[in-house]
């Protein structure tokens, strides 16, 4: 498959879309869980980006790094919501803007 | 033993001084006398021979150097520990250890109740060393450690009862008021040094001729410079005020220190370097300006003290002040005289006015004695022989050497200078003979208290007193006035003190250089030489001034015994002027010491507390205050946190896609 | 060069400075429910590095240029950071006067420390190492890590097991200092990319960077950021006001080490680094820190006469007295610097002696209130006689070793300016001011204060720890030329390697040199019989 | 022109999920949503040559990860929350900077190389391109440093979340 049927750049513009679609949910949605979802559609965006490279350039590198990624990803969730856990048997509540104790 | 030995001179009463130091007290008082007068009495052996040794030598090689180490030696500048033997050192050091060996004997009894008695001998001997390393050091800089030793050792001695706030408080000032001098001293060592390049006494006067231009203000500069350092230590206008209060200390130490041979270190020094002083006519002056000033000064608040040591203090600033008086007119040999014979009357003086303390138990108010001759025979004897000498009384050893200052005075320095000198003979006769009178005639004024103990002294005290009165007696014949071949001491001094003429020669042209040209004369040739007649009227002048001094003391003292109270009371004003002594202490409390003390109080606290340290703290509280603010930024919403994330980004970003 | 030198297998300076912290790590072994064992252990380890040191001095070839017992090994090598040790006269003399102090004062913490015992032992060893460090040190790098290193368990000591205002004394020192090694740290990096540009090789390596050629408006930024770095830690006016609080408030065996050494490693970093790195900045500032240097002595000396706290009179007098050492090295000759690094060996010295004495009333008495005290020589008539000397060597008495040093310094001054000196001398008279009345204050009078009565004398411990202090005391001050011999090489050095970059500069602009009285002074130096060894101000002087 | 078509399916269902993401009240439909995102975007993976990846984006993100958000969201049981977005200023601001975002996005990936030469033609595919031999091959050589760092990143994740969870630690 030398050839490709799609212009790599639309690949890009729609990890641009998915990643702008998380970044809004990050930013206006109030739910913790939420934001943690938005945050892993971000990741998403990003994997499908590097993909994208991986095959324009012809190596592996851009498909190992989404791996490592998922890694990550899988590390953050585990932890993220071992907190949210935490955090909800203690005040009842998942709603980031109920909890600002890190006020200065 | 003789001249080879010479470090075991001060050697000897350092090793005492260690020995009786470590000990600390648990030595048995007989092994502490032992240890402290016998390093001594070793020392004096050691002395005299090496002084037979020197008289051997032919007179022109009479300076023999003993060199033990090098102490200080940085780039080109060096200084050695070694010491030098000639005339002048020689004179001096028989003073320092005969009667350093007199007074560690009278010592043994008069502070044989003492508890720390080791402590004290362990003192009296290191002074007995420092005050021989001052004597006998060959360059400056061990001088300067000689100088700065006795001063520590008139600290430790003076305030020895330092249980007593007052001797604790003289001590102190005596050792500050000697730092002042030796801050000039120090100054004028620099200036040698960077002027010839060595601090060895023999280099520095070998080239101070060449050197130095007569009346050159570098000249000028070093002679002042080390004369006021001899003005500290030697108690002169206007640093005198130590001494009299260092009569705080034991009265042995009185006279060994504050008498007989420290205080008359400067006088020492000053004929040292009497080759820089003959280069500096205005130094000269200075130094006799001084010397007379002070002489005259001191006699007068002498004049009306009732406590018996302070009378000795400020007639022993007086006598100082004759011997400055003679160094300033050129007449170095002369002052070196008028400080041996000095040495020997005024340590008669002190230890016979312990004596008499010792007797009373302590009293020392001249009002609280009186008619104490017959109870202290011995004392009464010495005393009156040592009062005649200091009275100037012929043919007591102060007659000689006090006539040969005035008449040096008279002859190089003028009729003020001799003027001066003559009055204060007039006064010295008269506070003396006060002071005689008061103590033992008259009626007697002793306390019941005092009254039952009263004993003539031990003979460790006795004894050394009749050496002393010996040497009042005869010391003032090594020379004699008006008689060929009678000036021995000059003579001997000659070789020291021929460079003068040296110096002199080349000065005499010029018209400023006076004074050290009339020098080079005295030196060149010897008093019989000077027109006779002239000397034999000054002569009797003095002898008629002393005598009247003390017919008029026997007169307010002994015959009219009210006359004093009420010439006080006519002339009240000036009475308690001297009374008060010129209130100098007090003025240089109120206008020295106490502005330095409230400005440094002030500095601390407006100054290093409040504006430095306020400086350090204010930035500190101003970073806080900074940091208060920005803390307002931490709301502690996430989103917030990732809005402004949000916005780094995309800044970013916009750089990347605008590049 | 001396042949390599080794302890145990080890090169002498590397075990010097790691054998400290390899005690401290055994000592962690040791159970904290035993103090006394603890204790002994660290005096021992302290003890063993000072008898290591000892070879440092006999085997000192003072004859011999340049750096010796040297090692070199790669640390970093990509940045040109190696670990390079070695020592000059300088820096060997303050290394043993660290041991010996640091020994000194574990020895006298035994009483005075009885809480965290363990935690204070370490942390003491740990300083050692950092001290030892920063003088042997020879990379630029190196040097800044022991300098910070040894800041921490400084600061833990007066924080930890210091006085009631602990905190505020500790956080003062700290920030004070690093703000002032921080520019230090800039001024190193420019240094480093100075250099790279000049010779296109990347170094930290000191001896290297000697050779930097530098623009001399960059000297006077980098000079400055350096000098400030030291003159913090000297200190100089007025950057002083840390001192008197860390002293107050440190422990005694703190007191100790902190006037002992930590204030040397400011005078040492301008030996080391300051000046010969930037001579024409140095040349150019000498009149400031002249200015400087008196002002401290004066100021420093009336200040110190009016305190009520022993401890701070003491730490006023420092002031004083470093404003000695500083004037010394900016006469630029060599009586001024040689003179100079006495001088700070003599400070170490007496007024760690002083420190130890008023920690020992200290621990009789707990209060250092000078009017809490009176009549002491009584009681404690040991105590007395060697708290004397102690006073007696600070105010420079001659036969004890801070005349020696301020003798040296005041004739360099001298020779520079005599105006300079004459100020300068001034301040001696004020160290007997306000020692001689603090002592009177102290030791004599009558015994007012029921709460003197029947103090105990020295113990043997106590002595021990003023004794060997005192023995060099007198050493110094008797035969001098022990310790000045091994300091002419690394001064000539130093002077040479001023004014081989200077010599267009001619003599350094000292403050109140043309006020010397006639034109003989300047020629009576170059009259000056023996002067084989170049000496700078007149050989430069001569030149014009 | 399979592709193409497949392409655009996938694209379009993987916008729309997102949105459904993030504009969904119910926290158990927008896990759903996002689940279809990733299965999505997998398929677009195998459309890339990703074959591994998109099988365990299938198997690891869509099967373990979501599976633990949905089942943390049910335990938490959150309730409706009530008003769904952030209010005020900040609502605003995150729309704003995330359109700005986006804008500059589309700038860099669309605007034209400019003076730099066009983007070489890709080479062409070594055979086996994105097998799980290849990966497997380039994880255990060239990155295998980072691969064992990722173990160790894994166990502190796991240890973590037992100790947050634990009902003791606050």
């Amino acid at each position: 498959m030398t050839g490709h049927g799609v212009p790599l750049e639309l690949y890009q513009l729609v990890a641009a879309l998915l990643f702008t679609i998380g970044l809004v949910g990050v930013l206006v949605r109030r739910s913790a869980l939420v934001i943690f979802m938005s945050i892993e559609l971000m990741l998403n965006a990003v994997n499908l980006s590097f993909v994208a490279f991986s095959r324009l350039h012809g190596q592996m590198d851009g498909q190992i790094f989404v791996f490592f990624v998922m890694s990550v990803a899988a590390a953050e969730v585990a932890v993220g919501l071992a907190i949210l856990v935490a955090i909800f048997r203690n005040r009842e509540t998942a709603s980031v803007d109920d909890v600002h104790l890190l006020k200065g | 033993m003789g001249l080879n030995q010479l470090w075991l001179v001060p050697a000897l009463p350092l090793l005492g001084a260690i020995l009786n130091g470590i000990a600390a007290g648990k030595l048995p008082r007989k092994v502490v006398s032992v240890i402290g007068v016998g390093s001594v009495g070793l020392s004096l052996l050691i002395a005299l021979a090496c002084f037979r040794e020197l008289l051997a030598l032919p007179e022109d090689a009479r300076r023999v150097t003993q060199g033990l180490f090098t102490w200080v030696q940085s780039g080109d500048f060096q200084a050695d520990v070694r010491y030098a033997l000639d005339p002048l050192g020689a004179v001096m050091m028989l003073v320092v250890t005969g009667v350093g060996f007199l007074i560690h004997v009278y010592s043994t009894g008069y502070m044989g109740h003492e508890k720390a008695y080791g402590r004290y001998f362990s003192f009296l001997n290191l002074f007995t060393f420092s005050m021989l390393t001052l004597v006998l050091a060959d360059n400056f800089l061990l001088m300067f450690l000689g100088w700065e030793a006795v001063g520590l050792c008139s600290y430790l001695l003076i305030g020895f009862g330092y249980q007593r706030p007052a001797a604790a408080e003289a001590g102190k000032k005596a050792f500050v008021v000697n730092r002042i001098g030796d801050w000039g001293f120090l100054l004028g060592i620099f200036l040698i040094f960077v002027t010839f390049g060595t601090l060895d006494f023999s280099a520095v006067f070998a080239q101070a001729p060449q050197k130095l231009a007569v009346g050159s203000a570098l000249a000028a500069a070093i002679a002042l410079l080390l004369f006021l350092g001899a003005v500290g230590k030697s108690a002169q206008i206007p640093l005198y005020v130590w001494l009299p209060d260092a009569m705080e200390g034991p009265t042995p130490v009185s006279a060994l220190i504050h008498a007989a041979t420290m205080v008359t270190a400067g006088v020492y020094m000053v004929a040292r370097c009497h080759v820089l002083y003959l280069l500096s006519p205005v130094a000269l002056l200075t130094v006799a300006i001084v010397g007379a000033a002070t002489a005259l000064f001191a006699a007068t608040i002498g004049l009306v003290q009732n406590d018996i040591k302070r009378v000795l203090a400020y007639s022993t600033v007086s006598q100082l002040g004759y011997m400055f008086l003679a160094c300033g007119v050129g007449a170095f040999a002369s002052g070196i005289f008028h400080l041996m014979t000095h040495a020997f009357f005024k340590a008669l003086l002190f230890l016979g006015a312990g004596s008499v303390i010792h007797a009373l138990s302590g009293e020392q108010d001249l009002w609280k004695m009186g008619g104490l001759k017959p109870h202290l025979p011995r004392t009464h004897a010495t005393v009156l022989v040592a009062t005649l000498a200091i009275a100037g009384i012929f043919p007591f050893a102060g007659f000689f050497s006090k006539d040969e200052i005035l008449w040096n005075a008279w002859l190089h320095g003028g009729p003020v200078l001799w003027g001066a000198g003559v009055v204060g003979a007039f006064l010295t006769a008269f506070y003396m003979f006060r002071l005689y009178f008061l103590t033992f005639g008259g009626r007697s004024r002793v306390t019941e208290e005092a009254k039952h103990h009263l004993h003539e002294s031990p003979n460790s005290m006795t004894v050394p007193l009749i050496i002393l009165a010996v040497l009042s007696l005869v010391g003032g014949l090594v020379q004699v006035p008006l008689l060929s071949g009678g000036q021995r001491l000059d003579a001997f001094l000659e070789p020291v003190f021929a460079d003068a003429a040296l110096v002199a020669g080349t000065g005499v042209a010029h018209g400023a250089a006076s004074v050290a040209g009339s020098a080079a004369a005295h030196g060149a040739a010897s008093g019989a030489a000077h027109a006779p007649g002239v000397e034999i009227t000054l002569m009797v002048i003095s002898l008629i001034v002393a005598l009247s001094g003390i017919f008029v003391a026997h007169r307010f003292y002994v015959a009219d015994p009210d006359l004093p109270c009420r010439l006080a009371e006519r002339a009240k004003g000036f009475y308690r002027l001297l009374f008060n002594k010129y209130w100098i202490d007090e003025v240089y409390d109120s206008r020295i010491v106490q502005p330095i003390y409230r400005g440094s109080v002030r500095l601390w606290e407006r100054f290093d507390a409040a504006v430095i340290d306020g400086a350090v703290n204010g930035v500190g509280k101003q970073i806080e205050r900074g940091a208060a603010l920005l803390r307002q930024a931490q709301t502690g919403y996430v989103q917030v946190y990732a809005l402004i994330l949000t916005l780094g980004a995309v800044v970013v970003l916009g750089y990347l896609a605008l590049r | 060069m001396s042949p390599a030198f080794t302890v145990l297998g080890v090169p002498i300076l590397t075990f010097l400075t790691f054998f400290p912290t390899v005690g401290a790590l055994l000592l962690l072994l040791l159970p904290s429910a035993r103090p006394g064992a603890i204790r002994a252990a660290a005096f021992l380890v302290s003890l063993i590095t000072f008898a290591a040191s000892i070879p440092l001095f006999t085997q000192f070839d003072s004859t011999s240029r340049g750096m010796q017992f040297t090692e070199q090994a790669p640390w970093v090598p990509g940045l040109g950071i190696s670990y390079h040790l070695g020592v000059d006269g300088i820096s060997m003399l303050l290394i043993m006067l660290t041991t010996l102090l640091t020994a000194v004062s574990i020895l006298a913490s035994f009483s005075a420390i009885t809480s965290r015992v363990k935690a204070y032992m370490v942390t003491f060893l740990l300083l050692e190492t950092g001290m030892i460090g920063v003088f042997a040190a020879l990379d630029l790098v190196l040097f800044y890590v022991f300098w910070e290193v040894m800041l921490i368990p400084m600061y833990l000591l007066i924080g930890v097991w210091g006085g009631p205002r602990r905190v505020y004394a500790a956080v003062k020192f700290i920030l004070y200092t690093v703000a002032g090694s921080l520019l230090m740290l800039v001024a190193i990096l420019y240094l480093y990319f100075a250099h790279h540009g000049a010779t296109g090789m990347y170094t930290f390596d000191l001896l290297e960077l000697y050779d930097t050629p530098l623009m001399r408006g960059a000297q006077l930024w980098l000079f400055g950021a350096f000098a400030i770095a030291f003159a913090i830690k000297v200190p100089m006016f007025p950057f002083h006001t840390w001192l008197p609080d860390a002293h107050a408030e440190a422990p005694t065996a703190g007191s100790v080490i902190l006037a002992g050494v930590l204030l040397k490693m400011g005078v040492y970093g301008f030996v080391r680094f300051a000046m010969p790195l930037f001579p024409e900045a140095a040349f150019a500032y000498t009149p400031w820190i002249i200015g400087l240097s008196l002002i401290g002595i004066v100021y420093g000396a009336l200040v110190a006469m009016v305190q009520q706290d022993v401890k701070k009179l003491v730490a006023y007098s420092s002031v004083s007295h470093l404003g000695f050492v500083m004037l010394g090295l900016f006469v630029w000759n060599t009586q001024g610097i040689q003179g100079g690094i006495l001088q700070s060996i003599n400070h170490g010295l007496s007024t760690g002696a002083l420190f130890l004495a008023v920690g020992i009333l200290y621990e009789r008495r707990h209060t250092r209130e000078i009017g809490e005290f009176g009549g002491l020589s009584e009681t404690l008539p040991w105590f007395a006689a060697l708290f004397l000397i102690v006073c007696l060597s600070s105010i420079g008495l001659p036969g004890l070793n801070g005349f020696i040093g301020e003798f040296l310094v005041l004739l360099g001054a001298f020779r520079a300016s005599p105006v300079v000196s004459a100020v300068a001398a001034t301040g001696v008279i004020l160290a007997a001011v306000y020692l001689l009345w603090m002592f009177q204050r102290v030791m004599f009078g009558p015994v007012t204060n029921e709460k003197n009565r029947g103090l105990k004398d020295l113990t043997r411990r106590e002595f021990w720890t003023l004794a060997p202090v005192i023995f060099f005391i007198i050493w110094i001050g008797v035969y001098p030329n022990t310790f000045l011999r091994k300091l002419d090489t690394s001064v000539a050095e130093l002077m040479d390697r001023v004014h081989a970059r200077t010599l267009s500069l001619g003599a350094p602009p000292v403050p109140g040199a043309s006020l010397a009285p006639g034109a003989g002074l300047v020629r009576g130096t170059s009259l000056a019989p023996t002067a084989p060894q170049p000496d700078p101000p007149a050989g430069a002087g001569g030149a014009d | 022109m399979a592709e193409v078509i497949l392409f655009t399916a996938f694209a379009l269902t993987a916008v729309a999920f997102a949105l459904g993401v993030i504009f969904r009240r119910n926290a158990v439909h927008c896990a759903l949503h996002l689940v279809g995102v990733l299965l999505s975007l997998s398929g677009m993976f195998v459309l890339l040559n990703a074959q591994f990846i998109a099988a365990i984006q299938i198997l690891v993100y869509a099967g373990a990860i979501m599976v633990l958000f949905l089942f943390v969201v049910m335990l938490l049981n959150v309730k409706g929350e009530t008003p769904l977005l952030t209010p005020g200023a900040a609502k605003g601001f995150g729309f704003l900077f995330a359109l700005i975002a986006f804008v500059e996005l589309l700038w860099i990936v669309l605007a034209p190389g400019g003076e730099e030469v066009a983007p070489p033609p890709a080479p062409p595919l070594v055979p086996g391109f994105g097998s799980p031999a290849a990966i497997g091959r380039a994880l255990y050589t060239t990155w295998l440093f980072p691969f064992e760092v990722t173990s160790i990143l894994l166990l502190v994740a796991v240890i973590g979340a037992v100790v947050l969870a634990k009902r003791k630690f606050f």
